[in-house]
C-alpha cells in the first residue's frame, strides 16, 4: 500500500504542491532534451547517408570543442578559431571519407559501424596526444554566447533560466530546421536516402558516394562543433564528454534513425521523460536511473513502432 | 604445395562433417592443444600466464558467446559486458552462499543465470532489429550496470560495492583468491574454454547453428521454412549469454580476483565486439584470433618502447596505443572485412595452389 | 506435336477422376492501404497437379502465394488446406503443415553453403533434443547423418554436387534458384509454391528446371503451384492455369483454353510470338 | 636491479579523471626526480620511477600491478580507491606495501590486520568526521547542533564515494541529522543536473562532496546554477583542485574543501623542484604556473612520504638498496617531525606525521580551504578529525573485513601493543 | 566470323563501319584476390549499336558489365588486365559516377531499387547527374511514365513494396532518366510479363534508333535478344567463345540448339526434355 502510494500518488502530489519546481524540472528536461537532440542530429545525418550508426560522433564533439579551446589558448580570437574549426571538421570529413568509408563501400552495416568505433579510438588517442588529458574551459564569452542566469518569481516559487541554455535551445532549433530543410527538400537529400538504401545501386545511377559522404560528415562535424560548444559551456571540455553520445542513442532510436525532426522530438521526450522519472520516481529505487531510463523509454516506444516515431518503415518483403 | 586436401577422401558423411576434415588441420589442432596444455605451463612465466594467457582465454570465451549471437544469429548486441557481469555476480552469490562446493560447478552454473537474464533482454528482438536492437541491448547494459551498483545484496553489502573473491577450491586445489596458484588457474580456464569451444562447435554445426544462421541471413525466409524467429533468437540469446556469463565469472574468479561494477561497463562490451569482428563474424577460430589480437597487441605496444629503451611517457604510450588500435581496426576491416579468420582462410587457399597465383 | 498430345492426355486423366482438392482459395481479398492487390479471388489446387498462376506485373500473383503460406493475412476470405480452414496463420504453421516455397527475389541464406541451405529445409524434421546437440553424439549425430543422406539425394537430383560447399551468396543467379528449389524440396512438402523459378535462366537451364519440376511432381507426387512469365514453360508443363489481372481473376482452366481466352490475350499475352 | 629503488607509479593522464590525475602524477614524479637530481637519489641510491597508465580504471590498475610486481617494486600508489581495494588482498599475499594516501579502505588503518597497507595522513572516515565536525562548528560548535539538520552527500558512485557512507550513516543516527545521498554514476559525471535539481528540492543545509575528475567542476557549476549557498558546500580533499573550482567562474566563489597540504610555490621544496626539475625541462607539467597547485603539491607530499620511509628503512636496516619488506618497516616507523619538515623545506606544508605498527594512518590534522575566485584560501585552523569516535569503528570494520575474507594472511610478527 | 568451334575466338570489329563507343579489350577480373572470373574478354560496341552478351549462368556477363561501369570495386573485384575505352577515353580508373556523367549507365541485375524511396523518387535519382534543369527532368519523367503506365499508378508507393516486375520497370526507367549515351542492360526482361518484354525491347530499339543510344545487353532470353540486337557475343566460363552478327548467330546450329531451343524438328516442348546432359560443341 505504502509502495503503491509512493509510486502512483506521491510524485503527482509533489508536482502539484511545488509547481515552480516542477516547472524547473520541465525546463531542465527541455534543455537536456535539446542538447541530446543536437548530438542525435549528428548521428541521424550520417545514418541517413550511409545506413550506419556513426559511433565516432561523440568523440567528434570532443575533438571539435578541444580544437576550439586549444586554438583560443594559443591566442587566436575565439570567433576566428571557430571558423578554423569548421575548416578542421571539413578536413576530418575528407579524411574519414578517403581513409575509412571509400575502401569500405558496399560492406555490411556492422562493418562500417565497427570502423567508426575504430575511428573513435583513433581520435581519442590523437586528441589526447595533441591536447593532453586535462579538462579545459569553454570560451563561452569570447564566442559571444550569453552567460549568467535570470530567476523568475513564478507560481509561488522561482524558476532559474541559464542564458546559455536559452541560447542552446534557439541554436538547436535553427540547426534542426536548416538541416531538415536542406536534406529533405534538395536533390542531395534524396541522394542521401538512396545511398543509405543501396550503395551499389546509388553508384550505378551516378551518385558520387565520396561527395555525399564528405558533405554529410562535414555537416555532422559542424553539428559536433556546435554541440561541443554548448555541452562544453555546461560542464567543461574533456574527453569525458564523449560519453554524452550514449545519451543520443536512445534519442535517435526513439525518433527514428533517419529522421531529423525525430531527433528533436526524441530528444525532448527523452530529456523531459528522464528528468521527471529521475526526480520523482528515481529516489524510490536509489536514484541514478537516468542512465537507463532513457533506454527503457525508447524501448517502450520501439515495441510499438520498431522503426521509431518518425523513422522509415523497415521494409519486410519476400 | 604445403597445404592441401587432395588425396584425402571422405568415405562417410560423418567424416565429412567432422570439425576438421583436412588432415593438416587436425595435426595443427593437436599441436596447439599440446602447446596449450603442456608447453606453455612448463615454460611460461607467471606474468605471461596470469596477464596474457588467462585473460586471453577468458576473452575468447566471451567472444565465442557474442559471436554466437551476433556472428551466427545476426543480432547485434552491445550488452555483453553486462551479461558477463551477471555471470560474475551470480557466481559470487553462489559461492558465498555455498562456500564449500567445488568452485568449477558454480562457474558453470552462473552461466545459467546470465542465460536467463539474456533471454529477458532478448525479448524485444522479436520486433526490433539491426541497430535499433543494438541500442536496445544498451538498455540491458546500463540497467544491469545500475543494478550491480544499486542492489547491495548482490555484493553482500560490501561497503566498497565491489565483489571480492575469497579462497575457493575445486578437487582440493585452491583455484581462487589471492593465494591461488597461477598454473592451477590457467589449467582451470583452459579446460573450461576448450570444453566450451567444443560444445559450441557441436551446437553450431547442427540444426541449432543452422537455424541461427537462417535467422541471421534472412529471418523472413527462415520463418517461412518453419523456424520460429522468437524462439530461435531467444535460444541464441540464452546460449550466448551463457557463454558470456561463464566468461564473466571466470574473469572475476580466475583473473581479476575482484571487480567493481565498472569492470562490466560498455567498454567491455565494445572490447568483446571488436574481438568478434576482427576475428571474423561467425567463426570460432576467428574468436580466438580476435581475442588474441585485441588483448595481446596493446600489451606488446606497451612493451615496445621499453624494450627499445625509448623514454616515452606512460600516458603517451597509452595515447599511441589508442591511435594504433583504432587505425589497425580500420585497416583490418578494409583489408578483409570478414576478419582474421577469413584472412587465414585466404592464406590457406593460396597455400593450396601455391606456387601458382590462382 | 508431343506437347499437345501430352496435354490431351492430362485432360483425359482429369475427366476420368477429378483428383481431390488439396488447397482451396475462397473469396480472398487483400489490400495494402489503397492498393487492392487481390480482390475476391477463388480457385483451387488439386492434389498432384501443376497449377500455374500467371498475370501481368503487379497482378497479385506473389501476394497470392504470400497469402497461401501465411506471410500476408487477407482481409477477407479463407484458405482451406487439406480440409483445414484457415484465416490467419503464422508462416511457420504453413511450413509445418506441408507447404514449401521458393521466392521471386531469391531468398537464400546468403552466408551459408549450398549444403547448409538445403539442410536448413529439414530443420522442422530435426528434433533431437538440445542436449544431444551439445555432444553431437549418438542420436544427434545419427539424425544429422540420416538427413544428410536425404539432402545428398536432392543435391544429386538437382545436379549441384560441385557447389555443395560454396556459400550461396557467391553463386550465379541461376544456380541460386536451383538451390532454392532444393531447399524447398528438402522440406518434403505436399504443396510446393514456386515464384518465377525460371526468371533469369537461359533456355538450357529452363529445360533443366522444367525437368526438375515435373520430376518432383511425378516422383514425389508433390502438388505444385507455379508462377512464371515464360509462356512456353507454362503452357507446356502446367495442368491448369489461373490468370490474374490487377487483383481479379480473368481466366482459369487448362492451358489451351486460357491461351485462347481473349481477355487473357489482351491483358497479358499480347501478340503471340512463338 | 641492484643499486636502484624501483617505484612504479600508477597514474592516469587520460580519460575522464585525467583532470585530477595529471597534477598528482606530475607532483609525485617531480619530487622523486628532484631527489635524484639534487641529492643523487636517497642515501646515494637512485630512484627509478615508472609510470603505468590506469585511466582510473580498476582493471587496468590491476594489470599495472601484475605487470610490474616482478621487478621488485618497493611500494604501490594506486591512486584510486577501487584499485586499492583490489590490490589489498593481492599485495598482502605478495608482501608488497600499498600506500593509499588519504584514500582507499579506511579500515586498513589498522596495522594489526592490514600489515601491508598504509593510508596516512587520514582515512576517508577521518575526512567525513572532520567535515561533520566543521559543520557543527559552523552551527555553533557543538555536535548536538546537528540535530534536525539536513545534510546532503553527493558522491562519485564508485568504491571511492561509497567508502565514507557507513560512517556518515552512523553519524546521522548518532547526531540526529538526516543524510540524503546523491550518487553520481561515473559515466554521468558531466551531466549532474538531476542530482542538483534534487538538491534544490530537498534544500539540504549543507552539502558534502566526494568528487573526483570531471565530476568536481561540473558539480561546482551546477551548485552555482541552482544558487546553492557555496559556503555550505564542502568537499573532501580530493575535490579541491584549482581546476575543480575555476570553471564555475564567479559562481564558484565560496566553495570549500578539506585539505592537509600546503598550496602554492612558497615552499623551499617546491622551489627546489622548480630549479632542479621544471626548469631543466625534466617535468611533464604543461606550464610552470601549475607547479604548486593543490593537487600537484599533494603528489609531492605523497612522494615525500615514500622517500621518508625509504630513508627510515635505510637507517633501520643499514642497507642502501632496500626491498619491499624493508619498505614496510620504513613506513611503520615513519616519524616526520617539525624539524624534519623544516629540513626538507616543507615547513607548514603538512602537519607532522607519525605512523606505527598498529596505526597506519595517524588521524592527522586537516584544515578547510575556500575558493575565492582565484585561489584557495585557508579559512580554518588545523584541526583534528573525530579520532575517538572513528578509531573504534575502524577497528571493528577491519575485523569484519578480515572475517569475511578468510583465510586472511596474518601479520608475521605481531605489533607490540 | 568465328563461328566454327575449333578456331580460337578472334577479335573482329563488328559492323566495321561505325566507330566504337565502347571497347573492352582482353580484360581479366578477379574477385577477392583469388577467384578468377573473366579470363580475357574482348568486345566492342559500335556507336548506335545494340550488342547482346549471351551466356549461361555464371558465365560472367554481369561481371563484364560491372567491370565496364566500374561497380566491381564495391564487390571486392578488380580488373587486373586489359583495358576499357568508352567514347575514346580509358575509363578503368574512373569512378562510377564519372562514368554516368559521361553518359554510360548500368541497369543492374536484380533490380536494386531504393526500397525506401517512392517509385517517383527512384526515378528522380536517375537524373542525379543531370544539370539541365527541372523542366527537362519533368519531361523525361513523363516519358518514362508513358513507357510504363504501371509505374505512374504506383508512383507514390515505396519501391520496396512494389512487385518484382514493377521494380524491374523502375530500374530501367531510372536509368533512362539520366539521358545516357550508352546503357548497359543486365537482364532487363527478367521477371517481366511477356507483352512487357516485347515492349521493353521496343523501347530499347526506339531509344537506339531515335536518340542514338548504344546498348550493351546481357540477356538470357536469347530469342528476343538476338531479334533486337545487331551483334552478339557468347560468353562461357569467362571467355568469349563465339561472336557474330545477330542474324548469323540465330542461324547457327549450336545457338539454335542451346539458346533458342529449336532442334532439328522445331521447338522442343519443355515437357519432353530428357534427362541427359548435352555437350556444347565448343566445349568438347
Ligand atoms: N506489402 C505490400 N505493401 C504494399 N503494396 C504491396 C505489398 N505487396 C504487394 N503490394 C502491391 O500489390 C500489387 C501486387 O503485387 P505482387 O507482388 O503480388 O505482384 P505480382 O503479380 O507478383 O507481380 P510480378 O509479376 O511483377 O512479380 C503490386 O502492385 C504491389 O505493389
Ligand atoms: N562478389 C563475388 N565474389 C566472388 N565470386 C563472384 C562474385 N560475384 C560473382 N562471382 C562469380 O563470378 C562468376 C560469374 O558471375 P556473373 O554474375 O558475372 O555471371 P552471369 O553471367 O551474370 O550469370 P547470371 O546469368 O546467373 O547472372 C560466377 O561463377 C560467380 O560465382
Ligand atoms: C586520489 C584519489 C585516490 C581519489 C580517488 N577519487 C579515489 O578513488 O579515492
Ligand atoms: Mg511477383
Ligand atoms: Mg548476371
Amino acid at each position: 500500500m505504502e509502495t503503491l502510494y509512493l509510486v502512483f500518488i506521491d510524485p503527482f502530489v509533489q508536482m502539484v504542491t511545488a509547481p515552480d519546481f516542477f516547472l524547473q524540472v520541465l525546463w531542465e528536461g527541455f534543455v537536456s532534451g535539446v542538447l541530446y537532440a543536437l548530438i542525435a542530429l549528428g548521428f541521424v545525418l550520417i545514418f541517413k547517408a550511409s545506413g550506419v550508426l556513426n559511433f565516432a560522433q561523440g568523440i567528434m564533439v570532443v575533438f571539435a570543442a578541444l580544437s576550439l579551446v586549444g586554438l583560443t589558448a594559443l591566442g587566436v580570437p575565439a570567433l576566428i578559431s571557430f571558423v578554423i574549426c569548421i575548416g578542421i571538421m571539413f578536413v576530418l570529413a575528407v579524411g574519414v571519407e578517403r581513409m575509412v568509408l571509400r575502401p569500405l563501400v558496399n560492406q555490411p552495416d556492422i562493418i562500417l559501424f565497427m570502423a567508426t568505433i575504430g575511428l573513435t579510438y583513433f581520435l581519442i588517442g590523437l586528441g589526447e596526444l595533441i591536447f593532453g588529458g586535462e579538462p579545459k574551459t569553454m570560451v563561452t564569452e569570447q564566442l559571444l554566447l550569453p552567460t549568467g542566469s535570470t530567476a523568475f518569481d513564478i507560481l509561488g516559487g522561482f524558476l532559474i533560466l541559464q542564458h546559455i541554455d536559452i541560447a542552446a535551445a534557439v541554436i538547436a532549433i535553427i540547426m534542426v530546421a536548416a538541416l531538415g530543410f536542406f536534406f529533405s527538400k534538395t536533390r542531395i537529400g534524396r541522394a542521401l536516402r538512396a545511398v543509405a538504401d543501396d550503395h551499389q545501386a546509388a553508384l550505378s545511377v551516378g551518385i558520387s558516394l565520396n561527395q555525399i559522404w564528405v558533405i554529410v560528415w562535414f555537416a555532422a562535424g559542424i553539428v559536433a562543433l556546435v554541440t561541443g560548444v554548448m555541452w562544453g559551456a555546461r560542464s567543461d571540455v574533456s574527453f569525458a564528454l564523449q560519453i554524452v553520445a550514449f545519451k543520443a542513442l536512445p534519442v535517435i532510436i526513439l525518433g527514428g534513425l533517419t529522421s531529423i525532426p525525430g531527433a528533436i522530438v526524441g530528444g525532448l521526450v527523452i530529456g523531459i521523460g528522464e528528468k521527471i522519472g529521475e526526480i520523482y520516481w528515481g529516489p524510490l529505487v536509489g536514484g541514478g536511473i537516468e542512465g537507463w531510463l532513457a533506454y527503457i523509454i525508447a524501448l517502450a516506444f520501439l515495441l510499438v513502432r520498431p522503426q521509431g516515431l518518425f523513422g522509415e518503415r523497415i521494409i519486410e518483403r519476400i | 604445395m604445403l597445404y592441401r586436401e587432395a588425396g584425402q577422401y571422405k568415405t562417410s558423411y560423418a567424416a565429412d562433417m567432422a570439425v576438421f576434415p583436412i588432415r593438416q588441420d587436425r595435426i595443427g589442432i593437436a599441436v596447439m592443444l599440446a602447446v596449450a596444455f603442456v608447453a606453455i605451463p612448463l615454460v611460461a612465466s607467471p606474468f605471461f600466464l596470469a596477464s596474457i594467457m588467462i585473460p586471453f582465454l577468458i576473452f575468447t570465451l566471451a567472444t565465442i558467446g557474442l559471436n554466437i549471437l551476433t556472428g551466427y544469429c545476426g543480432q547485434l548486441s552491445l550488452g555483453t559486458g553486462a551479461f558477463m557481469g551477471v555471470g560474475a555476480y551470480a557466481c559470487y552469490k553462489l559461492t558465498s552462499i555455498f562456500p564449500e562446493t567445488n568452485i568449477l560447478v558454480w562457474i558453470l552454473a552462473s552461466g545459467i543465470f546470465s542465460a536467463a537474464i539474456g533471454v529477458v533482454f532478448g525479448l524485444p528482438s522479436l520486433r526490433i532489429k539491426g541497430f535499433y536492437l543494438a541500442v536496445a541491448t544498451l538498455a540491458a547494459q546500463f540497467f544491469l550496470e545500475w543494478a550491480f551498483i544499486r542492489i547491495p545484496w548482490l555484493y553482500n553489502y560490501n561497503a566498497s560495492g565491489a565483489i571480492e573473491v575469497s579462497t575457493r577450491t575445486a578437487f582440493g586445489v585452491v583455484l581462487t583468491g589471492p593465494t591461488a596458484g597461477t598454473v592451477e588457474r590457467y589449467f582451470a580456464v583452459l579446460a573450461i574454454v576448450v570444453l566450451m569451444t567444443w560444445v559450441a562447435s557441436n551446437l553450431l554445426r547442427g540444426w541449432v547453428g543452422r537455424s541461427f544462421m537462417m535467422i541471421r541471413d534472412m529471418d523472413i525466409a527462415a520463418e517461412l521454412i518453419g523456424v520460429r524467429p522468437l524462439r530461435t533468437k531467444l535460444l541464441a540469446f540464452a546460449v550466448s549469454s551463457f557463454y558470456c556469463g561463464v566468461a564473466g565469472a571466470m574473469m572475476v574468479f580466475f583473473w581479476l580476483g575482484a571487480a567493481e561494477p565498472s569492470a562490466f561497463s560498455i567498454n567491455l562490451s565494445f572490447q568483446i565486439l571488436f574481438m568478434v569482428i576482427l576475428g571474423g563474424l561467425g567463426s570460432l577460430i576467428g574468436s580466438y584470433m580476435g581475442a588474441a589480437f585485441i588483448w595481446i597487441l596493446p600489451v606488446l605496444i606497451r612493451m615496445v618502447p621499453e624494450a627499445l629503451g625509448l623514454p616515452i611517457e606512460a600516458a603517451t604510450v597509452e595515447h599511441i596505443n589508442f591511435v594504433i588500435i583504432g587505425a589497425l581496426i580500420i585497416f583490418i576491416l578494409i583489408v578483409e572485412p570478414h576478419g582474421l579468420a577469413r584472412m587465414w582462410q585466404i592464406i590457406k587457399q593460396k597455400l593450396r595452389v601455391w606456387p601458382f597465383p590462382y | 506435336m508431343a506437347a499437345v498430345a501430352e496435354m490431351t492426355d492430362i485432360r483425359d486423366r482429369e475427366a476420368a477422376a477429378p483428383a481431390e482438392v488439396l488447397l482451396e482459395v475462397k473469396n480472398v481479398s487483400l489490400a495494402f492501404g489503397g492498393v487492392k492487390a487481390i480482390s475476391d479471388i477463388s480457385f483451387d489446387i488439386r492434389k498432384g497437379e501443376v497449377r500455374a498462376i500467371i498475370g501481368p506485373n503487379g497482378a497479385g500473383k506473389t501476394s497470392m502465394l504470400n497469402v497461401i503460406n501465411g506471410f500476408y493475412h487477407p482481409q477477407e476470405g479463407t484458405i482451406t488446406f487439406e480440409g483445414k480452414v484457415r484465416r490467419r496463420m503464422r508462416p511457420y504453421e504453413a511450413a509445418r503443415s506441408g507447404i514449401a516455397r521458393t521466392f521471386q527475389n531469391v531468398a537464400l541464406f546468403r552466408g551459408m553453403t549450398t549444403l547448409d541451405n538445403i539442410m536448413s529445409g529439414r530443420t522442422l524434421m530435426m528434433r533431437k533434443n538440445f542436449f544431444w546437440q551439445v555432444l553431437r553424439q549418438g542420436p544427434a549425430l545419427n539424425e544429422e547423418i540420416a538427413h544428410r543422406h536425404r539432402v545428398e539425394e536432392i543435391i544429386d537430383f538437382l545436379e549441384i554436387q560441385h557447389i555443395r560447399k560454396t556459400p550461396v551468396g557467391k553463386l550465379p543467379y541461376g544456380l541460386q534458384k536451383r538451390v532454392e528449389l532444393g531447399r524447398a524440396l528438402a522440406m518434403e512438402p505436399r504443396l510446393l509454391l514456386l515464384d518465377e523459378p525460371m526468371a533469369g535462366m537461359n533456355l538450357e537451364e529452363k529445360e533443366d528446371m522444367s525437368r526438375f519440376i515435373l520430376d518432383v511432381n511425378q516422383q514425389f507426387e508433390t502438388t505444385i503451384a507455379l508462377i512464371e512469365h515464360d509462356m512456353g514453360v507454362v503452357m507446356d508443363i502446367s495442368d491448369r492455369v489461373v490468370v490474374l489481372d490487377y487483383g481479379k481473376k480473368i481466366g482459369d482452366g487448362p492451358p489451351d483454353e486460357v491461351r485462347a481466352n481473349q481477355d487473357v490475350i489482351d491483358a497479358y499475352l499480347g501478340v503471340s510470338h512463338e | 636491479q641492484d643499486g636502484e629503488l624501483f617505484i612504479p607509479l600508477l597514474t592516469y593522464r587520460t580519460g575522464p579523471f585525467a583532470g585530477s590525475g595529471i597534477p598528482i602524477a606530475n607532483g609525485m614524479a617531480d619530487y622523486l626526480t628532484m631527489l635524484n637530481e639534487r641529492d643523487g637519489g636517497i642515501g646515494g641510491v637512485k630512484i627509478r620511477i615508472e609510470e603505468c597508465e590506469t585511466g582510473y580504471n580498476t582493471q587496468k590498475g590491476v594489470e599495472c600491478y601484475e605487470s610490474t610486481k616482478a621487478n621488485d617494486p618497493l611500494i604501490y600508489n594506486p591512486y584510486s580507491t577501487g584499485i586499492t581495494l583490489q590490490l589489498i588482498p593481492k599485495a598482502s599475499v605478495d608482501n608488497i606495501p600499498v600506500l593509499s594516501m588519504a584514500y582507499g579502505l579506511s579500515a586498513a588503518a589498522d596495522g594489526n590486520l592490514f600489515p601491508w597497507v598504509f593510508n596516512p595522513p587520514d582515512t576517508y572516515w577521518d575526512g567525513a568526521s572532520a567535515i561533520i565536525k566543521y559543520i557543527a562548528e559552523q552551527e555553533g560548535g557543538d555536535l548536538s547542533n546537528l540535530d534536525g539538520k539536513k545534510i546532503g552527500y553527493i558522491f562519485l558512485d564508485a568504491g571511492y564515494g561509497r567508502e565514507p557512507i557507513p560512517l556518515l550513516e552512523q553519524f546521522a543516527k548518532d547526531y540526529g541529522f538526516t543524510l540524503t545521498q546523491y550518487p553520481v554514476p561515473a559515466d554521468q559525471m558531466q551531466n549532474q543536473s538531476s542530482q542538483w535539481l534534487n538538491v534544490r528540492r530537498d534544500r539540504p543545509d549543507y552539502m558534502i562532496m566526494w568528487g573526483w575528475g570531471a565530476m568536481n567542476p561540473t558539480a561546482v557549476k551546477e551548485a552555482a546554477k541552482i544558487r546553492y549557498p557555496m559556503d555550505k558546500f564542502i568537499g573532501v580533499w580530493w575535490s579541491g583542485g584549482e581546476d575543480d573550482a575555476r570553471p564555475a567562474g564567479d559562481g564558484g566563489k565560496g566553495f570549500k574543501t578539506l585539505n592537509f597540504n600546503g598550496v602554492g610555490q612558497d615552499f623551499p621544496v617546491i622551489q627546489d623542484i622548480l630549479t632542479h626539475v621544471v626548469e631543466p625541462g625534466k617535468s611533464q607539467v604543461s606550464e610552470t604556473a601549475r607547479v604548486g597547485e593543490n593537487l600537484y603539491n599533494r603528489g609531492v607530499m605523497n612522494s615525500f612520504l615514500m622517500a621518508e620511509a625509504i630513508r627510515t628503512a635505510q637507517e633501520m636496516t643499514g642497507k642502501k638498496v632496500i626491498d619491499a619488506a624493508d619498505m614496510r618497516a620504513g613506513m611503520e616507523n615513519l616519524n616526520i617531525t617539525e624539524e624534519r619538515l623544516k629540513e626538507a623545506g616543507m615547513e607548514g606544508f603538512m602537519a607532522p606525521l607519525k605512523l606505527t605498527c598498529a596505526d597506519h594512518s595517524g588521524e592527522n590534522d586537516v584544515y578547510v580551504q575556500q575558493w575565492n575566485g582565484e585561489t584557495w584560501e585557508k579559512v580554518s585552523d588545523w584541526f583534528s578529525p573525530m579520532k575517538d569516535v572513528v578509531r573504534p569503528m575502524l577497528v571493528k570494520a577491519a575485523e569484519e573485513y578480515v572475517a569475511s575474507n578468510q583465510p586472511w594472511p596474518e601479520r608475521s610478527e605481531p605489533c607490540a601493543q | 566470323m568465328a563461328l566454327s568451334s575449333d578456331t580460337a575466338p578472334e577479335i573482329e570489329a563488328p559492323a566495321a563501319a561505325a566507330p566504337a563507343i565502347l571497347d573492352v579489350s582482353n580484360i581479366e577480373v578477379i574477385y577477392d584476390h583469388v577467384i578468377l572470373v573473366l579470363k580475357g574478354v574482348t568486345l566492342t560496341v559500335p556507336k548506335g549499336g545494340i550488342v547482346a552478351l549471351l551466356g549461361a549462368n555464371g558465365a560472367g556477363k554481369t561481371t563484364t558489365l560491372k567491370a565496364i561501369s566500374n561497380l566491381l570495386r564495391a564487390e571486392r573485384g578488380e580488373v587486373t588486365k586489359g583495358s576499357i575505352t568508352f567514347a575514346g577515353e580509358r575509363v578503368e580508373a574512373l569512378s562510377p559516377n564519372a562514368l554516368v556523367t559521361r553518359g554510360c549507365i548500368q541497369v543492374m541485375e536484380g533490380r536494386h531499387c531504393f526500397g525506401h524511396l517512392t517509385i517517383e523518387e527512384n526515378l528522380l535519382t536517375g537524373a542525379y547527374t543531370r544539370r539541365d534543369g527541372g523542366r527537362r527532368v519533368r519531361d523525361d519523367l513523363d516519358m518514362v511514365y508513358s513507357y510504363f503506365p504501371r509505374l505512374k499508378e504506383r508512383r507514390s508507393s515505396q519501391a520496396g513494396y512494389t512487385s518484382g516486375g514493377e521494380q524491374q520497370m523502375c530500374a530501367i526507367g531510372r536509368a533512362l532518366m539520366s539521358r545516357p549515351k550508352m546503357i548497359l542492360l543486365d537482364e532487363p526482361s527478367m521477371g517481366l510479363a511477356p507483352q512487357l518484354v516485347e515492349e521493353i525491347f521496343e523501347i530499347v530499339k526506339s531509344l537506339n534508333e531515335n536518340e542514338g543510344v548504344s546498348i550493351l545487353l546481357a540477356e538470357q532470353n536469347t530469342n528476343v535478344a538476338l531479334r533486337y540486337a545487331t551483334y552478339g557475343y557468347i560468353l562461357e566460363s569467362g571467355r568469349i567463345v563465339m561472336d557474330g552478327a545477330a542474324a548469323a548467330l540465330r542461324e547457327n546450329e549450336d545457338v539454335k540448339e542451346f539458346y533458342l531451343g529449336v532442334g532439328g524438328e522445331g521447338r522442343r516442348s519443355f515437357r519432353n526434355v530428357k534427362h541427359y546432359k548435352r555437350r556444347k560443341r565448343w566445349l568438347s
